[in-house]
C-alpha cells in the first residue's frame, strides 16, 4: 500500500496516469494526422493509434488499481480511490467500443476526417476528469473539455443537416446549462469558501445549509440534470441523439451520461451528505419524471434510434432513483447499473449502426422485420440487449435493477420502487415489439443487409457476452461495484452495513 | 427400486439433471440438422421422463417436508443460493410436466413446418423454466425461473401461433410480467424487513417461512404483491382475459403446456409462497370472502361464457378458467380433503384439458379451422378420434369414474363445512360444464355430416394414438385408482395446512367484511 | 467591499442573460447572452474572492479560457448550420422533432 | 358389516365384470370390424345370460343366510383422504338382490330382442357395446356400498342413456334428445352431490349401511338436516326418474331405438330414483315433510302424465308418458312409507312396461318393413297409420293385451296387486295425514286414465280396420321368433308377477314383504303403517277393479266410435286436446324461461359485454391505448424549437430552486 504525495509533480502524474496517457495518445494522433488526413487508410491508422492509446490508459489504470495507492493528506484535486477507478474503467470501455464501431462507420459514411478519433480521446479525458474530480473546478473543467469535444463530434457529419442541427441544439442548451452549473459553483464557493468537495461536506456539516449554499446546490442539480438528460432538462436529448452519427450517439449515451451520474453521485454523497433532506426530494422528483415521461414517449416512437433516445432518458431516471437512496448500497447500485446500461447501449447502437445508412434515422420496426430468420446471431444479440434494457432475468440489466430495488427498499419505503417497476413494465411495450418484429414478422424486401466489420462484431460479442455472463454469475462484478461504492463517505447513516 | 436409486445416488443429482438436461437438449437440437431436430427433441424428452419416474420412489413424502434439498451458493453477497427441493405437492407437478413434454414433442411432428429447430429448443427451455419454478426453494431463483419461463412461451405463441398471434403473445407477456414485477418488489421488501428484524440477509424459503410472522404489520401489502402475480397466472376472474387469446393463438404443444402446467404455477405459488408466508392475511375473513367470491364467479362465468364460444379452443380455455376456479375454492376452504381435491384438479385438469387440446390440434391439422360450425357428424368418418374426444370431454365434465370427478368431488366435499352456500353455487358449475361441453361435442362429432370436406377426414395415425394413449390411460387410471396418488400427497397437504392456519386473530383489511366465520 | 450589491448585480446580469436566451430567435445573439451569463458568474466569483481569498480570482481565468474555447466551437457550429439552412433563425431550425 | 364368505356370494363381482368384458369386446369390434354381427350378438347376449345365472346363484345363496347387515365385498380402497375412506365395494342385501335379478333378467331378454330388432343396423356392434356398458353401470348403481360409488353408476347410466338415445346421431333431433337427457339428469345429480356433502358434514359417512346406523342417533328426526338431505336426494330422483318438473327428457328419449326405451327408459334406469329412496328409507322415514312431498309429486306426476298420454298419437310417446305416470305411483308408494309396495310395483312395472315397449317395437319393426317394401315415407310409429294389426301379428296382439290388462290393474294380473297395494297404503296413510286421501284420489283418477289410454292404444293399433295401406298389407307379418320369444317370457312374468307379493285376503303371505323386511326394518321405528284390512281393504280393491274395467271399456268404445283418419291428412287437434297433444307446451316454456335466457345472457352480457368490452376492452386495451396516447402527447411536446426547450428548462430551474429554498 504505497502512499503518494499529490503535491509533488511525480505524485500528481502517478495519480493521473490514465488521463495523462490518454492525453498523450490524443496528441500523438493529432501529430500523425497532420501529415496523413485524406485517405481512408489514414483514418483507419488514426483509429488504431487511438485504440492503442486507450489500451495503454487501461494498463495504467490496472497498475493504479492493483497498486492501491493512498494519497498523503486530503486528495485536493482528483480522487485516488476505487470509485474513480471503476468510473475510469467504464469510460475506457465506452471509448474503446465507440472507436471500434466507428472504424467501419466512418468509412461507410465518408467522414474521412481523422480528427474524429482525436476528439473522442479528448472527450474521454474530459469524462475521466469529471468523474474523478474532488474539486468543483476540476469537475467543471472536465465537463467543458468533454462537452466541447462532443459538440464537434455530434456535428461531425458535415453532409447532413440533421448532424448540424443536433450540434447546434446541443451546443446552445449545453452552454446554457453549464452557465447554471458554474453559477452554482460560484455560490457554493461563496457559501463555504472552498471548492473542494470534501471540505464543502465538512463545512456544511454544522447546522443547516446557508441560503447561498442551498441556491448553489440547486443550480448544481440543474447543471447535472441537463448532463444526465433528466426530465425537464431532457428536451435536447431526443433530437441530438437522433441527429448525431450513431457511434457518437452511443458514446454520448454511455460515456457522457456515466461521467455525469458518477460526478453527481460523488458531489452529493461527499459534499452534501448532511443536507440530504434538501436534495433527496428533488432527485426523487427528477427520477420519477424521467422514468414516466421517458418510457411513455418511447412507446409512440417509430424510429428505433429515437426510441432508444427516450429509453436512455428513462434509464437516467432509474439511475437517479439509485442516487436518491443516498446510501453506499445506492452508490454501488448506480455503478453496477451504469455498467449494465453502458454495455447494453453500446451493443444496441453498434447493431443499429450496422443496420442503418446515413444516420440510421430511417431504421424502424418494419425495416428490421424478419431479421431473426436472416441473421439469427445478430437478432439474438439485439434481443439480449432489449431484454437487458427491460431488466429481464438472465441479463446484467436485471441484476442492475434488482440492486437498485434492494437499495430503495433499504430506505424503508418502496413507493419509488413500485414506480420504477411499473414504468419498466411500460417499457416492455416498446422493447418487446423490437424482438417481435425480428422473429415474428416476415422479412420485407427492403430490410437491410446488416453487414458488420470484424471490429464491430468483436464489440457486439464482448458486450453481449459480458451481459449474459454477468447476468447469470453477477458475483464478481457485484462485489467490485459495492466495495468501490463504500469508499464514499456515505451520506445517510442508513443500515448500509448490509454488504459484508 | 428405492435401494437401486440410492445406490445410484439418485437423490443428489436428479433435480439438477432435470433442469440441465432440457437445456443441453436444446443446445444439441439447435446445432443439429433441421430434419432430426424433432427426433433429438423426442429422445431428450423421453429421457427426461424416464429420469423423472424415479422421483416417485426416491421422494419419501411421508414426513411432508422438503426432500432431496440441495443448495449451491450463487450470489453470496445477497444471501442467494441455488436451493432446490421437492415435496409431495411439487412432485406431481414435476411428473405432470415431464410426462407431457414427450407427448407435446410427439404431437408437433407434423404440426410444425417452419423453424423446427428453434421450436423444439424453445419447448425444452420452457420445460426447464417450469421445472425450475416447481422445485426452487430460493425466492430469487424462483423469481428468475418464473420470468425465464415467459420467453419460450412468448416465442412459441408469437412465431408459430395463429393469425392474431402478435397481440396474444405480447398480452400474455405483459400480463404475467405486470404481476411478477409487483411480486419482485414484495419479495425484496419482505427479505429486507426480515433482515432488519433478524439481521440475516437470505432469500432461502425456510428462512423466510420461519420469520414471515415477524413482518405481520407489512403482510397485507406483501400478500397483495404475491397474490396478484399468482392470481394473474391461475387465472382468477378479472385477470383471465389473456388466457383465451393465448390459447387460441398458441400452437398445439404450446396450448397443452400452457393449460396443463403453466396455469398450475399460479395455484402452486399460492400453496407454496403466498398463503404459508402470510396466513393471517390470506385466510383472514375478507381475503377468503374475496377469493371464494372470485372463484365462484370464475366457475360460473367461465362455464357460461364457454357455452357461447364459436371457437372450440376458446371454449376449452374458458373451461380451464372454470376448473381452476374449483381449485382456488379448494385451496381457500382449508380442509385436507379440499386442498387435496385442488391438487387432484391440478393434475386431472392437466390430463383432460391436455388431451382436449391435443385432439383439437389434430383436428386443426386436418381442416385448418377451429370453428365448431365447420364440423358436424364426423363420428362416422373418424370413430377412434370421436371415442377419445368423448372420453376426454367426459373427464373434463367430471363424470364419476374418471379423473375429473375425484378432484371436484373432494373440493366440494371438503369446502362444504366452512362455505355451504359457496359449494351450493359451485356445484351448479357441474351442470353448466355438462351443458357447454356436450353441446360443443354434439356440434362437432354428431349431427348431420353435411359438409363434403368432413367426409374425407382420415382417422388418427399411430403416432397420434401414441400421443393420446398415456392421457386416456391416465384419465381412467386416476379416476378408478387415485388411492396411491392421494396417499403420496397427503403428508405434504397436512404440513401445508399446519403452515396455513390464520391463527387466533386474522388481519381484517376492510372493516365491512367482518362476518364471523 | 460592497459584496451584497456585487452579488445582486451579477444575479441581475445573469437573469438578463437568461431572458435574452429565452426571447431572442437569432442563434448568435443567443450565444452572446450565454457569454453574458458566464461573465455574470465571473463577477460573482471576483466579488466572493474578496471574502475567501484568491481562489475566486483564479477561477475567473479558467472560466475565461473555457468561454473562449466554447465561443470558437460554437461559432463554427452556427456556421455549419448556416451552410445548410441559410439562416440562423432558430424558429425554422426544427428538422429534428417528434 | 360381517365379511361372510359363503358359497356363491363372493362371485357377485362377476355380474359386473362379465358385462364389462362384453363392452370391451364389442367396443373394440365396433371400431375394428363392425360387421362381425354374429360374434357381437353371441358375446352381448351370452355375457348377460352368464351374469343373470350368477345373479340367480348369488340370490339363492343369500336366501340361506340370515343376514343382519348387507354382505360387503371390497375390491380396493377408491378415495382415501385423511378421515374420508371410500372403498370400491359392493353391498349385497335383499333389496339389491331384487334389483340385481330384475336388471340382469329383463336386461337379458331385451338383449335377445335387440338381436332381431337391430339386425340391419350398421352400428350393431356399437349398440351392444353401449347396452353392455349400461348394464355394468346399472349394477354398480344397485350394488354400490357407498353413495359416491352408487353415484358412479348413477351418472354412468346417464351417460349410456345419452349415448343410446343419440344412437342414430346423424339426426340432429336424436342428438339433441340425448344431450337434453344428460343435462336434465345432471341437474338431478346436482341434488345427489349436495346430499352427499350434507351427509358427510353431519354424520361423517357415505356408506349406506353406516348411514342407516348413525342417522337415527346423530340426526334429529324431522330436523332441518335430515329434511335437507332427503329433499336433495329426492331432487336427484326427480331428475333420474323423470318426475315433475324434470320429466321433459323422457318423452324425447323415445328418439332412441325401442329396446333402449324398453330397457333404460322403462325397466331399469328410471327406477333408480325409487331404488335410492328405498335404499335411504331410514332418512325419508325420519323426514315426514320430505316423504309427503315425495308422495305429492308422485301423485301429481301420475295424474299429469296420464292426461298427456290421452291425446298422443306416437305409440312410443304414449308408453313414455305412461312410464312417467307409473313412476309417479311408485313414488306415492315409497312416499307413504310403503317401500315394499313401491319396489313391488317397480318389479311388476319392469315386466309389463318392457313387454309393452318390446311389443310396440315389433309393431314398428313390421311397419318399417312394410313401408320399406313399398318405399312409402310414412311415420312407422304413428298409431293413426296402424289399425287391425291383430290379423297379421296375433302373438304380439295377445301379449300386448296381457300387458294392457296388467297395467290397468285388472286382477289377477301383476299390475293389479302392486298398484292396489300402493293405493291402499296411500289410503291408510290418509288416516294420519288427510292430504294422503287427496293423493289416493289422484292415484285413482290416474288409474282410470291409464286404463283409458292403454285401451285406446290397443284398439288404435290392433283393432278396427287397417289404415297402413293396401299395398303394405301383405308385407305386415309377425316378428321373427327371436323377438317374440322374450315377449312371451315377459308376458308370463306380467301374468304371474302378482304371486311375488300375494296379499293375505287371497291366501298369499306377502313373500316380497318378508324378503325385504330386514332392509326396511330401520324405517319402521319412525313411521308405522297399518295397512287397511277386512272390509275397507275389500272395498278399496273392488273400487280399483271397477275403475280399471270402466277405463278399459271407455277406451275401446271411445276410439272406435269415430273413424280414425290416416296420419297424412289427419285434421289438426282442436281445443284442450291440442294442449294435451302439445304436452301443455312445457318444453317450449322451459326453452323460453330457462334455456334461451341463459344462452342469451352468457353471449351478450357475459362474453361480449363483460369479457370483451369491459375487462378486455376498457381495462386491458384501454390502458394500453392510454399509455400510447400519453406518449403521443409527450412527443408532440418535442417541437424541435430550441425556444421551447429553453422554456421547459427554465420551468425546471424555477421548480428546483423553489424546492431547494423552501
Amino acid at each position: 500500500m504505497q502512499t503518494i504525495d499529490l503535491a509533488t509533480a511525480g505524485g500528481a502524474t502517478l495519480a493521473l496516469l490514465p488521463e495523462v496517457v490518454l492525453t498523450g495518445a490524443a496528441l500523438v494522433v493529432l501529430l500523425v494526422l497532420s501529415w496523413r488526413h485524406t485517405t481512408a487508410e489514414d483514418s483507419r491508422l488514426a483509429g488504431y493509434l487511438s485504440l492503442g492509446g486507450v489500451g495503454l490508459s487501461a494498463v495504467a489504470l490496472a497498475y493504479l488499481w492493483t497498486a492501491d495507492l493512498q494519497p498523503l493528506g486530503l486528495a485536493h484535486m482528483i480522487a485516488v480511490d476505487t470509485f474513480r477507478y471503476a468510473a475510469v474503467a467504464i469510460i475506457l470501455i465506452a471509448t474503446a467500443a465507440t472507436i471500434l464501431l466507428s472504424l467501419q462507420y466512418v468509412e461507410r459514411e465518408r467522414l474521412l476526417a481523422p480528427e474524429y478519433y482525436c476528439l473522442i480521446l479528448l472527450a474521454a479525458t474530459g469524462m475521466m476528469y469529471l468523474a474523478g474530480a474532488t474539486d468543483l473546478i476540476v469537475s467543471f473543467l472536465g465537463l467543458e473539455v468533454m462537452s466541447v469535444a462532443v459538440y464537434v463530434l455530434v456535428g461531425f457529419n458535415r453532409g447532413s443537416v440533421f448532424s448540424a442541427e443536433a450540434a447546434l441544439k446541443y451546443f446552445l442548451i449545453g452552454a446554457f446549462a453549464s452557465a447554471f452549473l458554474l453559477y452554482g459553483i460560484a455560490l457554493i464557493y461563496g457559501a463555504t469558501g472552498t471548492t473542494n468537495i470534501m471540505e464543502i461536506g465538512a463545512r456544511l456539516g454544522q447546522g443547516n445549509i446557508p441560503v447561498l449554499g442551498a441556491l448553489g446546490l440547486g443550480l448544481l442539480l440543474i447543471g447535472f440534470g441537463f448532463k444526465v438528460a433528466a426530465v425537464p432538462f431532457h428536451m435536447w436529448a431526443p433530437d441530438v441523439y437522433d441527429g448525431a452519427p450513431t457511434p457518437i450517439t452511443g458514446f454520448m449515451a454511455t460515456g457522457v451520461k456515466a461521467a455525469g451520474v458518477i460526478a453527481l453521485t460523488r458531489i452529493l454523497f461527499d459534499g452534501f451528505s448532511h443536507s440530504i433532506d434538501l436534495w433527496q426530494p428533488v432527485v426523487a422528483a427528477l427520477a420519477i419524471a424521467s422514468m414516466v415521461l421517458g418510457n411513455l414517449v418511447a412507446l409512440s416512437q417509430r424510429s428505433l434510434k429515437r426510441m432508444l433516445a427516450y429509453s436512455s432518458i428513462a434509464h437516467a431516471g432509474y439511475l437517479l432513483t439509485a442516487i436518491w437512496t443516498g446510501s453506499s448500497l445506492g452508490a454501488g447500485a448506480t455503478l453496477l447499473y451504469i455498467l449494465a446500461y453502458v454495455l447494453t447501449t453500446l451493443a444496441t447502437f453498434g447493431i443499429l449502426a450496422a443496420l442503418g445508412r446515413g444516420g440510421e434515422r430511417d431504421v424502424t420496426l418494419d425495416t428490421i422485420a424478419g431479421l431473426g430468420a436472416r441473421r439469427p446471431w445478430l437478432a439474438f444479440a439485439l434481443s439480449a440487449c432489449m431484454l437487458s434494457l427491460l431488466g429481464f432475468p438472465g441479463t446484467l440489466g436485471f441484476i442492475g435493477k434488482w440492486t437498485i430495488l434492494m437499495a430503495i427498499v433499504n430506505q424503508a419505503h418502496a413507493a419509488l420502487g413500485i414506480i420504477l417497476v411499473l414504468t419498466s413494465l411500460v417499457s416492455a411495450g416498446y422493447y418487446l415489439p423490437v424482438i417481435m418484429s425480428m422473429y415474428m414478422k416476415p422479412a420485407s424486401a427492403t430490410s437491410p443487409e446488416g453487414k458488420m466489420s470484424g471490429a464491430g462484431i468483436a464489440v457486439i460479442v464482448v458486450t453481449v457476452g459480458l451481459l449474459l455472463v454477468f447476468g447469470f454469475w453477477p458475483g464478481p462484478v457485484l462485489g467490485i461495484a459495492t466495495n468501490s461504492a463504500r469508499v464514499l463517505s456515505g451520506a445517510v447513516p442508513s443500515v448500509n452495513a448490509l454488504v459484508r | 427400486m428405492t435401494d437401486f436409486l440410492t445406490s445410484v445416488g439418485y437423490g443428489q443429482w436428479i433435480l439438477h439433471a432435470l433442469i440441465a438436461l432440457p437445456v443441453l437438449g436444446a443446445i444439441v437440437v439447435l446445432f443439429g440438422t433441421t430434419a432430426n431436430a424433432k427426433r433429438i427433441g423426442l429422445v431428450v424428452a423421453v429421457l427426461e421422463f424416464i429420469l423423472s419416474i424415479g422421483l416417485w420412489w426416491a421422494v419419501d413424502t411421508r414426513p411432508g417436508t422438503m426432500q432431496l434439498v440441495a443448495a449451491i451458493p450463487w450470489i453470496p453477497t445477497w444471501g442467494i443460493s441455488y436451493r432446490v427441493g421437492i415435496d409431495g405437492i411439487s412432485l406431481f407437478m414435476v411428473l405432470l410436466t415431464t410426462m407431457l413434454l414427450p407427448l407435446c414433442v410427439l404431437s408437433s411432428f407434423t404440426y410444425i413446418a417452419k423453424r423446427e429447430k428453434a421450436y423444439y429448443a424453445l419447448l425444452l427451455l420452457l420445460t426447464t423454466g417450469v421445472l425450475g419454478v416447481f422445485i426452487s426453494l430460493d425466492l430469487f431463483v424462483f423469481y428468475v425461473f418464473w420470468e425465464l419461463m415467459l420467453i419460450p412461451m412468448y416465442f412459441l405463441i408469437g412465431i408459430w401461433g395463429g393469425t392474431n398471434r402478435l397481440y396474444a403473445a405480447i398480452k400474455f407477456f405483459v400480463f404475467t410480467m405486470a404481476g411478477s414485477l409487483l411480486m419482485l418488489v414484495a419479495i425484496l421488501v419482505m427479505v429486507y424487513r426480515i433482515r432488519v428484524v433478524t439481521g440475516v440477509l437470505s432469500f432461502s424459503y425456510e428462512h423466510l417461512l420461519l420469520n414471515a410472522v415477524k413482518v405481520r404489520s407489512w403482510s397485507p401489502w406483501l400478500f397483495g404483491g404475491f397474490g396478484l402475480a399468482f392470481a394473474i397466472k391461475v387465472p382468477i376472474f378479472p385477470f383471465h382475459t389473456w388466457l383465451p387469446d393465448a390459447h387460441v393463438e398458441a400452437p398445439t404443444a404450446g396450448s397443452v403446456m400452457l393449460a396443463s402446467v403453466l396455469l398450475k404455477m399460479g395455484i402452486y405459488g399460492f400453496l407454496r409462497f403466498a398463503i404459508p408466508f402470510f396466513p393471517s392475511v390470506a385466510l383472514g375473513p375478507d381475503i377468503t370472502a374475496l377469493v371464494i367470491g372470485l372463484a365462484l364467479i370464475g366457475i360460473i362465468y367461465g362455464a357460461l361464457v364457454a357455452m357461447v364460444q364459436p371457437d372450440i379452443k376458446k371454449l376449452v380455455a374458458y373451461s380451464s378458467v372454470s376448473h381452476l376456479g374449483f381449485a382456488m375454492l379448494g385451496v381457500w376452504a382449508g380442509s385436507v380433503q379440499s386442498v387435496q381435491g385442488a391438487l387432484m384438479v391440478m393434475i386431472g385438469h392437466g390430463f383432460s384439458t391436455g388431451a382436449l387440446f391435443f385432439l383439437i390440434g389434430m383436428l386443426y391439422e386436418r381442416r385448418h379451422t377451429r370453428e365448431i360450425s365447420a364440423y358436424g357428424g364426423i363420428a362416422r368418418v373418424v370413430p377412434l378420434f370421436s371415442v377419445i374426444l368423448m372420453i376426454a370431454s367426459l373427464s373434463s365434465i367430471g363424470l364419476p369414474g374418471l379423473n375429473g370427478f375425484i378432484g371436484e368431488f373432494l373440493i366440494l366435499l371438503g369446502s362444504f363445512r366452512n362455505h355451504p352456500v359457496a359449494v351450493g353455487l359451485a356445484t351448479t358449475g357441474v351442470i353448466f360444464a355438462a351443458a357447454y361441453l356436450l353441446w360443443a361435442l354434439q356440434r362437432l362429432i354428431f349431427n348431420r355430416l353435411d359438409k363434403p370436406e368432413n367426409s374425407s377426414l382420415r382417422d388418427l395415425t399411430l403416432r397420434e394414438v401414441l400421443v393420446m394413449a398415456p392421457l386416456v390411460i391416465g384419465i381412467v387410471w386416476l379416476g378408478l385408482f387415485p388411492g396411491p396418488v392421494l396417499r403420496k400427497m397427503e403428508p405434504a397437504t397436512k404440513r401445508y395446512l399446519e403452515l396455513a392456519d390464520p391463527g387466533i386473530h386474522p388481519i381484517k383489511l376492510f372493516s365491512f367484511a367482518d362476518k364471523s366465520k | 467591499m460592497l459584496l451584497g450589491p456585487a452579488l445582486a448585480l451579477s444575479a441581475i446580469l445573469f437573469s438578463i442573460g437568461v431572458a435574452g436566451v429565452l426571447l431572442r430567435r437569432n442563434a448568435i445573439v443567443l450565444f452572446m447572452c450565454i457569454e453574458l451569463m458566464l461573465n455574470a458568474v465571473n463577477l460573482s466569483f471576483v466579488a466572493l474572492a474578496q471574502v475567501h481569498g484568491l481562489g475566486g480570482q483564479i477561477m475567473v481565468f479558467f472560466v475565461m479560457t473555457v468561454a473562449a474555447a466554447e465561443a470558437a466551437v460554437g461559432l463554427a457550429i452556427i456556421l455549419a448550420i448556416f451552410r445548410h439552412t441559410q439562416s440562423v433563425d432558430l424558429q425554422n431550425i426544427n428538422v429534428l422533432q417528434g | 358389516m360381517p365379511q361372510h364368505s359363503y358359497g356363491a356370494i363372493p362371485w357377485i363381482g362377476l355380474t359386473v365384470l362379465l358385462p364389462l368384458l362384453g363392452f370391451l369386446v364389442n367396443g373394440t369390434l365396433a371400431l375394428v370390424r363392425p360387421q362381425a354381427k354374429r360374434v357381437v350378438s353371441l358375446v352381448g347376449t351370452g355375457v348377460l345370460l352368464a351374469s343373470f345365472i350368477v345373479a340367480v346363484l348369488v340370490v339363492l345363496q343369500l336366501r340361506q343366510e340370515t343376514l343382519i347387515g348387507p354382505y360387503t365385498v371390497t375390491f380396493w380402497h377408491w378415495i382415501v383422504v385423511d378421515t374420508l375412506q371410500i372403498d370400491f365395494a359392493f353391498a349385497l342385501d335383499h333389496l339389491s338382490a331384487v334389483m340385481l335379478l330384475v336388471v340382469t333378467g329383463v336386461g337379458f331378454l331385451i338383449h335377445v330382442f335387440s338381436v332381431g330388432y337391430m339386425r340391419e343396423d350398421p352400428g350393431y356392434a356399437r349398440f351392444f357395446a353401449y347396452l353392455n356398458l349400461f348394464i355394468v353401470f346399472m349394477l354398480l348403481l344397485v350394488l354400490g356400498s357407498t353413495v359416491p360409488l352408487m353415484f358412479v353408476g348413477w351418472e354412468g347410466v346417464g351417460l349410456c342413456s345419452y349415448l343410446l338415445i343419440g344412437f342414430w346421431y346423424e339426426e340432429k333431433a336424436n342428438a339433441d334428445a340425448g344431450k337434453k337427457a344428460f343435462i336434465v339428469n345432471r341437474i338431478g345429480d346436482f341434488g345427489v352431490l349436495l346430499a352427499m356433502f350434507i351427509l358427510w358434514t353431519s354424520i361423517h359417512t357415505l356408506n349406506f349401511a353406516v348411514i342407516a346406523e348413525r342417522a337415527p342417533t346423530m340426526l334429529e328426526a324431522g330436523g332441518p338436516v335430515v329434511t335437507m338431505v332427503t329433499l336433495f336426494l329426492f331432487l336427484g330422483c326427480v331428475g333420474k326418474s323423470a318426475q315433475i318438473p324434470l320429466y321433459v327428457w323422457l318423452p324425447d328419449a323415445m328418439a332412441g331405438p325401442t329396446p333402449v326405451s324398453a330397457l333404460i327408459h322403462a325397466a331399469t334406469m328410471v327406477t333408480a330414483g325409487v331404488y335410492l329412496v328405498a335404499r335411504t328409507n331410514v332418512l325419508f322415514a325420519m323426514a315426514p315433510l320430505s316423504s309427503t312431498l315425495v308422495a305429492g309429486i308422485g301423485a301429481l306426476t301420475a295424474l299429469f302424465a296420464a292426461t298427456i298420454g290421452l291425446r298422443q298419437y306416437d305409440i312410443k310417446k304414449v308408453l313414455a308418458y305412461s312410464t312417467v305416470s307409473q313412476l309417479g305411483y311408485m313414488f306415492i308408494g315409497v312416499g307413504t312409507g310403503a317401500y315394499v309396495a313401491g319396489v313391488f310395483h317397480l318389479v311388476t312395472h319392469a315386466f309389463f312396461k318392457a313387454l309393452l315397449f318390446l311389443g310396440s317395437g315389433s309393431v314398428i319393426h313390421a311397419m318399417h318393413q312394410a313401408y320399406h317394401a313399398t318405399h312409402a315415407h310414412e311415420d312407422a310409429q304413428d298409431m293413426r297409420n296402424m289399425g287391425g294389426l291383430h290379423r297379421y301379428m296375433p302373438w304380439t296382439f295377445a301379449l300386448m293385451t296381457i300387458a294392457t290388462l296388467a297395467i290397468a290393474g285388472v286382477p289377477p294380473f301383476s299390475g293389479f296387486f302392486s298398484k292396489d297395494e300402493i293405493l291402499a297404503a296411500a289410503f291408510a296413510r290418509g288416516a294420519e295425514h288427510p292430504v294422503f286421501y287427496l293423493f289416493w284420489g289422484m292415484g285413482l283418477v290416474g288409474a282410470l286414465l291409464t286404463a283409458y289410454y292403454m285401451a285406446r292404444l290397443l284398439t288404435m293399433t290392433f283393432l278396427g280396420d287397417n289404415r297402413t295401406g293396401t299395398a303394405e298389407q301383405e308385407h305386415l307379418h309377425e316378428a321373427p321368433w327371436v323377438m317374440t320369444a322374450p315377449l312371451v317370457v315377459l308376458g308370463a312374468l306380467s301374468l304371474a308377477g302378482g304371486i311375488l307379493n300375494l296379499p293375505a285376503f287371497v291366501g298369499g303371505h306377502h313373500a316380497l314383504e318378508t324378503w325385504l323386511d330386514p332392509v326396511f326394518e330401520p324405517a319402521k321405528k319412525f313411521s308405522q303403517l297399518v295397512m287397511p284390512h277386512g272390509s275397507t281393504e275389500l272395498l278399496l280393491i273392488g273400487g280399483a277393479v271397477v275403475i280399471a274395467v270402466i277405463g278399459l271399456v271407455a277406451g275401446i268404445r271411445g276410439t272406435l266410435v269415430r273413424p280414425i283418419v290416416v296420419a297424412k291428412n289427419a285434421p289438426a287437434e282442436m281445443g284442450f286436446a291440442r294442449v294435451l297433444f302439445n304436452k301443455y307446451y312445457i318444453d317450449e316454456l322451459y326453452q323460453f324461461l330457462i334455456v334461451s335466457p341463459i344462452v342469451g345472457l352468457s353471449r351478450l352480457v357475459l362474453w361480449k359485454g363483460v369479457d370483451q368490452s369491459v375487462v378486455d376492452g376498457f381495462f386491458v386495451n384501454g390502458s394500453a391505448a392510454l399509455m400510447r396516447g400519453l406518449g403521443w402527447l409527450g412527443s408532440r411536446l418535442q417541437t424541435g424549437q430550441v425556444g421551447v426547450y429553453v422554456i421547459l428548462f427554465l420551468v425546471g430551474v424555477v421548480w428546483i430552486l423553489g424546492s431547494v429554498l423552501r
